[in-house]
């Protein structure tokens, strides 16, 4: 039931702007689309790898820099006297620039990092995030640091017979935005369903045993790291040419924690998770926005993701699958609850 | 419609929370102030406040949202520079003015936005003001602390730079995080240097943590803080003795209104400020909003229409006297797409014994 | 001493034990036979309440303690010695046996009662500021049955005890159900070492698929053709 | 030199604000495994009970220190009872979720209740330093230090020393089986909570006297409690206080020594840095397979 | 201490498939193996035995690469195992089961032993991409040989049901199954029958045997001795780290050194109930 989740999702959004024309809804789709790629690409290591990253707003905001300042041009001087000038070209060759340099960024960061697991994997991820950020913000000369870096031109698309187009209306972001987060869930679902997907799981749920069978960890979770980056600096290019301006404040923990909310909340290691959960926790704001004040928007906004946990621990799309798995012959359903005892769990022995 | 709206765009919550509040609050006085004089062009004026956050990507989607749905013809805001930047390509997608009360980076007017108007002083503007009073402090070599961020750091380079061309000496230039509670490393590097004066940009809540520091570590320096931001009295009641000899350059003197340029106006303020039951120490902050809604006001009248391209066009023939001297639009930026900057009086205030005095300069 | 009538409990969707009814007298060895997944355990763990009673009721000495939880069975003096171990595995030994007499912990005894377990297993004694997760397989097994005898337990519920352990400690451990049993402590032990445990009980059940299919005394099990086809491998 | 030794005295008492931070985290966090994302808030908390007790109350500095901290204990005991107990058994991201959650609404609610103005909490303490020859140090300070050092000394000893703490250990290290020792389970994991909350509490309570008291002092302080706990090793007190200590160092040097802008990347390169060398962080614990 | 020199007369046939060269593992201040030496030949079902705490487990660890061995080397197929890392080790073909039971608890059964099989089923980057019908064969080839397994051992009715919520006797045949699923040309068994009644262990043994007959080498580490004694061609003893015996099961049975340290008064017994065991 829930895989005609994306198929659904993809139809109905491919027409909400036919029907919608407030900019302003628009615009919070986008913004939202962007947040919803991000989380689908962490969803890639938190949900079906069960590594828990942190800093996954580091590979998001160098997307964007990477981007912008492609697009832009830079010239900086490097020690030992070298200098390096870039011109400042199409955003085009920034979106692709910023999905391989953030992907090899993934690539490095898995290597070293996934010597280290669980919390201490947190610690590493939030770490590279926060030096990424103090990089940004210092590296004046480069990244004009809290300067910021404006006028960033929008993203430019090359359209057969009419040459060059620059992607100026919400519309055209829009259908982009949906065209990348398509993209991107169609990678994450076959990866997942295949001989690969099933190496992430077995490393997720007991690693010493998923090595005895020959599954690479390292190899396996860096793969996983590698295609999340890249998915998240996508969605930094993105960001960066629609919002046309950006400064240290994009590698924000809170993006970050956004992401987890609609990872967990949606159902982590599930397809459709991140989107419904992308969704909801994207448009909460703009619904919440005009019925209460500040304070009590965030309050609210709180109270609405405890409830949902509350009534579906494991995430919404995981609730619905098994409300789906009840309906059918009692026989079939052995449910999802987790058992009280397991015999195979406890103790220090992975 | 039988209102004029002006969409406000303020962090309210987050990291500026405190800040945007005051704005705000300076901006409903000013408000209420106008209607119940009639008015703007014969019409009520009406705020749509919105918060932004303290998040760039929220101040664009509300300035969105101000002109989208709530149509409203001119906005003011972001407090912040990033958050300030981050509404500017909204305003030329759909061509509407707004008036800058805070933000201090330099780009904001200079990138060729014509649709930005500024009555904050950008460090340069505040760094020129601070020429004459550099020369008579007799200034030898100066550190700096500043926070990391657009405002700090543009501090550093302006005051530098000016610092220099008068000959006294600029030596390091430290940072802090925003959020940054402990700089006794900074500070004790400071200590250490020869410098004579350290020159610190920074909000009031790390202004009071400074001094509260660098009196724990004994550093007994000429300390002089830019930006306007500096809310002597709050400081004064939570840093104590700590704050004693520091100097500050302000913009607005709420101290002795009859020295500021509009005394009626200032006194006005103060009065409903207290009235409304808000600390009087806010009111350095608040007297932002006060006088930005004032001139989007003037604006609207000067430009004799209640759409966008009319209020634009009235803010370049804005002329009135706000709390910290005239408000006047000068062109700022490239040619043809010139933003408008006006340049407010500067001040220099010392705490001594916990009081509040004007440095008086004699010129 | 212990009286378990009609004991429905599951797991989930699953009932893992089917009504089941069975009686443990004081001072005896019961014997609960069966195969994998018989529920064995599921019903030591009803016993001392980490599992829910669905339907049914266990009455010990006579007083219901169907809903008990699992502290208020120790402080009636029913210690549970679970299947697999569960030692804590980032304690010492040492401290998991002040575990094991966590509920009487100011008890001047308590020096003789580590006495007595290092002397039964003299490894332990050795490895005493060890983490219980390093040690191996066996002697976590020893440090489990040594944590449930810490409590001074009047009944004991053994659920596989000499899994892991060497034959040398598997004849030793034996051994010692049966002292404890002697000097009138009541056991209800789930073996696997069928043969063993008929040996040395004073009654046994055989559970097959969550019910009691047969009962008597161990000679009695031993000499039946079916228990011997299924459980004794002859 | 005068400036090196004044950064050693600036680090060690840093660090042992760091370390109190990091203590109250470390028996949540490490022990419990709940990735608390209200640590941060719980302290904010702490440093607001000490402004309502001290100023609103007008209570003594030293009485109002223990309100604060009991307060804290309270409000720990609280959110254990009422958001996590219902999750007991679902997984470590779900109570992380409902954590985020439970702290959104604890900082949005102090900016609501109190607004986003910082708050002073006076000190008894003069205001002139203790100097020391070409070092100084103030007197608040210094006794920050002291109470950190207690607090850590009697957390150590209630985790390793008693009979509390080791039914904690069993607890998280399998609850099931320390069920069947007799442990009333439901309440150490209440009780766990609190200590821990008490914990940053007291950190708030101690540091906003120091510092000032706004809505959003817990955010930066939460960021580096969870780098000192792993830095440290999970659940370790004793690795909390050091890590607490490495990382002030690491941060008073660099900016001292290094750049300032680069001061909070410091500790984080320390801990890259750590943890590709010894994975396991500092003060592993042994584990074995198979 | 070494008695290994009789091995190559034993087995003419047997080419050494693994051999432990001179390992030793030290924790800290502990030796858990000392100077450990011995061969397993090609098709051989070798029984590895000894008090608790022998170091058996250890050495499991250290053939399979979970722990790099303080001293000494492991050979296995003549290739040093020193630098190659658990996943490789068992690419090469030497496979392992966990003394404590380790399974995919949140997976269905049928779903680990496709863990296992991860190997299978490569299917090219475009057909991992889109659902093309090679991929969906592909596919269908990997649960066909699931269904296979899950037969051979017996849980093909069980396949549905999360691993986790099986008995534990049935867990540790779900680890079984998983080992297998590597297709390994060598198994390692750290006490495949605990939790398993005589009859069960029968069964067991019966499975062993087939798996050895499909030419895959076993090495058992065992409590059971009437089915380590049964089932071995030859014995390997340690205790405390060290070897004090090896050989076949009739004379480790007689070795007054194997039976003071490990078989106790069982060793009588050994002698009385093998023949209805064969
Ligand atoms: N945590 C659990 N969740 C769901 N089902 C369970 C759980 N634990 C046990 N079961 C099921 O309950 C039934 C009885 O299990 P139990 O562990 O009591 O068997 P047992 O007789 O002890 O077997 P063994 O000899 O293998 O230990 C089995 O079918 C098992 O699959
Ligand atoms: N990681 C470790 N740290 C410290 N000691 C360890 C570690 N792993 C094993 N040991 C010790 O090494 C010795 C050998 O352990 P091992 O698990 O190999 O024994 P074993 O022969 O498998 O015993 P059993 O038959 O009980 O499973 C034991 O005394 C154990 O306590
Ligand atoms: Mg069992
Ligand atoms: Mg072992």
């Amino acid at each position: 039931m829930t895989r005609f989740i994306a198929p659904l999702f993809l139809v109905v959004f491919a027409l909400v702007p036919l029907g919608l024309k407030d900019p302003y809804l628009l615009n919070a789709l986008i913004i939202t689309g962007i947040l919803t790629i991000c989380a689908m690409s962490l969803n890639l290591l938190l949900g079906f790898t069960g590594q828990l990253s942190l800093g996954h707003v580091a590979f998001f905001g160098i997307g964007a820099y990477v981007s912008a300042l492609t697009a832009l041009g830079f010239d900086v001087s490097l020690p030992l006297g070298l200098r390096i000038t870039h011109e400042g070209g199409s955003p085009l060759l920034g979106f692709v620039l910023a999905v391989g340099l953030t992907g090899l960024c993934g690539y490095l960061i898995g290597r070293l990092s996934f010597r280290v697991r669980g919390a201490y994997f947190v610690i590493v991820t939030i770490s590279f995030a926060e030096v990424v950020r103090l990089v940004a913000l210092n590296w004046v000369e480069l990244t004009q640091g809290p300067l910021a870096l404006t006028a960033i031109p929008n993203m430019v698309l090359p359209v057969p017979g009419l040459g060059d187009v620059a992607l100026r209306s919400k519309m055209q972001n829009y259908y982009l935005v949906l065209a990348v987060a398509a993209v991107s869930y169609l990678i994450i679902a076959r990866l997942v369903a295949s001989r690969f997907g099933r190496a992430m799981r077995g490393l997720k749920e007991n690693e010493s045993l998923a090595l005895s069978l020959g599954i690479n960890a390292t190899r396996t979770l860096t793969v996983a790291a590698t295609v999340s980056a890249a998915m998240a600096g996508a969605a930094g290019s993105l960001y960066a040419h629609y919002i046309r301006i950006i400064d240290p404040d994009v590698f924000l923990f809170s993006y970050t924690v956004t992401m987890v909310i609609m990872v967990v909340s949606g159902g982590k290691g599930t397809l459709a998770g991140p989107l419904v959960g992308g969704i909801l926790f994207g448009l909460l704001p703009v619904a919440l926005r005009p019925v209460m004040a500040p304070e009590a928007q965030w309050i609210v906004y709180g109270a609405i993701l405890i409830a949902i946990l509350f009534l579906m621990p494991r995430g919404i799309v995981p609730a619905l699958e098994s409300l789906a798995l009840r309906r059918r012959p009692a026989a079939e359903t052995k449910s999802a609850a987790k058992g009280a005892a397991k015999p195979a769990e406890a103790g220090a022995n992975p | 419609a039988d209102t004029i709206k002006i969409g406000v765009n303020e962090p309210l919550t987050g990291a500026f929370a405190a800040s945007g509040t005051y704005v705000v609050n300076g901006a409903k006085i000013a408000a209420d102030e106008i209607n119940a004089k009639g008015g703007v062009l014969g019409k009520k004026i009406e705020l749509v406040i919105e918060d932004n956050k303290s998040n760039p990507t929220e101040a664009a989607s509300v300035a969105e949202k101000l002109i989208t749905s709530d149509k409203v013809p001119v906005l003011m805001g972001s407090w912040g520079s990033s958050l300030t930047l981050a509404t500017m390509p909204k305003l030329e997608e759909y061509q509407v003015p707004m008036l800058v009360e805070t933000s201090s980076s330099g780009k904001i007017t200079t990138s060729g936005n014509p649709f930005i108007f500024r009555i904050s002083p950008p460090s340069s503007v505040e760094a020129d003001a601070f020429e004459p009073i550099a020369k008579k402090l007799g200034l030898k070599k100066v550190d700096f602390l500043v926070i990391n961020n657009d405002w700090g750091r543009g501090a550093a380079a302006d005051f530098s730079k000016m610092l220099k061309a008068n000959g006294v000496e600029v030596g390091l230039t430290e940072t802090m995080d925003q959020s940054a509670q402990d700089m006794s490393a900074q500070l004790s590097k400071l200590k250490a240097s020869d410098a004579d004066t350290i020159m610190v940009t920074s909000a009031v809540d790390q202004l009071t943590l400074l001094f509260k520091q660098m009196a724990a570590l004994g550093l007994k320096k000429r300390v002089i803080t830019t930006g306007g931001s500096q809310n002597p009295d709050q400081i004064i009641a939570q840093a104590g003795a700590a704050a004693d000899n520091t100097m500050h350059l302000t913009t607005f003197l709420p101290w002795w209104p009859e020295k500021t340029p509009n005394p009626e106006a200032t006194a006005y303020f103060l009065g409903e400020w207290k009235k409304r039951g808000f600390e009087f120490a806010g009111a350095t902050e608040s007297f932002r909003g006060y006088d930005g809604i004032r001139s989007v006001a003037a604006a609207i009248a000067a430009g004799g229409g209640t759409d966008p391209a009319s209020i634009q066009k009235g803010f370049w023939k804005v002329d009135i006297v706000g709390l910290n001297g005239p408000i006047k639009f000068a062109k700022s930026g490239p040619a043809g797409k010139e933003s408008g900057q006006s340049k407010p009086n500067v001040y220099l205030i010392e705490i001594t014994d916990g009081k509040v005095k004007q440095v008086q300069l004699g010129g | 001493m212990l009286e378990i009538s009609d004991l429905v409990c599951g797991y989930g969707q699953v009932a893992a034990l089917k009504g089941i009814s069975l009686t443990v007298g004081q001072g005896q060895l019961v014997a609960l036979v069966g195969a994998n997944g018989a529920g064995k355990s599921t019903t030591l763990r009803s016993i001392s309440g980490l599992v829910p009673a669905r339907a049914g009721a266990i009455r010990l000495e006579g007083d219901d303690v169907t809903r008990a939880g699992p502290q208020r069975m120790l402080r009636l003096g029913v210690a549970h010695c679970p299947e697999g171990r569960r030692v804590f595995p980032h304690m010492s030994v040492a401290d998991n046996l002040a575990m094991g007499a966590y509920l009487r912990p100011s008890d001047a005894a308590l020096r003789d009662d580590y006495a007595r377990i290092y002397a039964i297993f003299p490894r332990l004694a050795e490895r005493r500021a060890q983490m219980a997760g390093t040690l191996s397989g066996g002697e976590q097994q020893m440090l489990a049955i040594g944590r449930a005898l810490m409590s001074r337990p009047r009944l004991v519920l053994f659920d596989e005890p000499s899994l892991g352990l060497a034959p040398n400690i598997v004849e030793q451990m034996f051994a010692i159900i049966g002292s404890i049993r002697d000097a009138g402590t009541t056991v209800l032990l789930v073996e696997q070492n069928a043969f063993a445990a008929l040996e040395l009980c004073d009654y046994a059940y055989l559970l097959e698929a969550g019910r009691i299919v047969k009962s008597g005394t161990g000679a009695e099990l031993i000499d039946d053709p079916h228990v011997r086809a299924a459980y004794l491998g002859s | 030199m005068d400036q090196l030794l004044q950064h050693i005295l600036n680090a060690l008492v840093l660090g042992g604000t760091y370390a109190l931070l990091g203590i109250g985290l470390t028996l949540i966090f490490g022990i419990m495994n709940v990735v608390n994302f209200t640590h941060g808030a719980l302290y904010t908390f702490g440093g607001y009970a000490m402004y309502l007790a001290a100023v609103a109350l007008g209570l003594n500095f030293f009485v109002a220190l223990p309100v604060a901290l009991v307060a804290g204990l309270l409000l720990g005991a609280f959110i254990e009872f009422t958001l996590l107990r219902p999750l007991r058994r679902s997984d470590i991201d779900t109570t992380m979720l409902v954590m985020i959650g439970a702290g959104i609404i604890m900082q949005s609610g102090t900016l609501w209740i109190f607004g986003g103005v910082a708050k002073a909490v006076p000190t008894p303490f003069p205001a002139q330093p203790l100097v020391i020859g070409p070092v100084s140090l103030s007197y608040v300070n210094l006794f920050v230090l002291a109470a950190a050092i207690a607090l850590i000394a009697i957390t150590y000893f209630t985790i390793n020393g008693t009979r509390l703490g080791r039914a904690m250990r069993a607890t998280f290290q399998d609850h099931d089986t320390a069920a069947l020792m007799g442990v009333n389970v439901s309440l150490i994991y209440t009780a766990t909570f609190a200590i821990g909350s008490a914990l940053a509490a007291a950190a708030g309570a101690l540091l906003g006297p120091v510092y000032v008291v706004t809505p959003q002092m817990g955010e930066l302080a939460a960021v580096k409690a969870f780098a000192i706990v792993i830095l440290g090793g999970l659940g370790s007190i004793s690795g909390a206080t050091i890590g607490g200590f490495i990382l002030a160092f690491a941060e008073e040097l660099g900016a001292g020594y290094i750049s300032s802008g680069y001061r909070d990347a410091m500790g984080f390169l320390i801990i890259i840095a750590v943890l590709l060398v010894k994975p396991t962080g500092l003060f592993a614990r042994a584990e074995r397979i198979g | 201490m070494s008695t290994r020199e009789s091995t190559p007369m034993s087995h003419p046939s047997g080419t050494a498939i693994l051999s432990v060269e001179h390992v030793g593992m030290r924790f800290g201040g502990l030796t858990a193996i000392a100077d450990l030496h011995f061969d397993v030949h090609e098709g051989e079902i070798v029984s590895l035995i000894g008090p608790n705490g022998a170091g058996k487990t250890t050495a499991f660890n250290i053939m399979t690469g979970f722990l790099k061995p303080t001293q000494g080397r492991v050979l296995f197929r003549g290739q040093d195992l020193s630098k190659t890392r658990p996943n490789e080790i068992a690419r090469l073909g030497l496979a392992r089961t966990f003394q404590r039971t380790s399974v995919f608890a949140d997976d269905t059964v049928r779903d680990n032993v496709l863990i296992g099989l991860h190997r299978h089923g490569e299917v090219a980057l475009l057909d991992r991409l889109f659902p093309t019908p090679r991929g969906r064969r592909a596919e269908a080839a990997v649960r066909e040989r699931a269904d296979a397994i899950l037969d051979l051992v017996g849980l093909a009715a069980r396949a549905d049901e999360k691993a986790g919520s099986l008995s534990y006797g049935e867990q540790r045949l779900v680890g079984f199954a998983l080992a297998l699923a590597v297709e390994p040309k060598m198994l390692l068994l750290d006490e495949p029958v605990s939790g398993m009644n005589a009859s069960e262990t029968q069964g067991f043994v019966r499975l062993i045997r087939k798996v050895r007959d499909a030419g895959v080498t076993i090495l058992l580490v065992e409590h059971d001795m009437p089915m380590v004694m049964v089932v071995s061609d030859r014995i390997v003893c340690l205790n405390y780290g060290r070897l004090i015996a090896e050989g076949p099961p009739a004379a480790i049975r007689a070795d007054p050194k194997v039976i003071e340290a490990y078989l106790g008064k069982s060793a009588a017994k050994l002698e009385h109930k093998e023949p209805s065991h064969a």
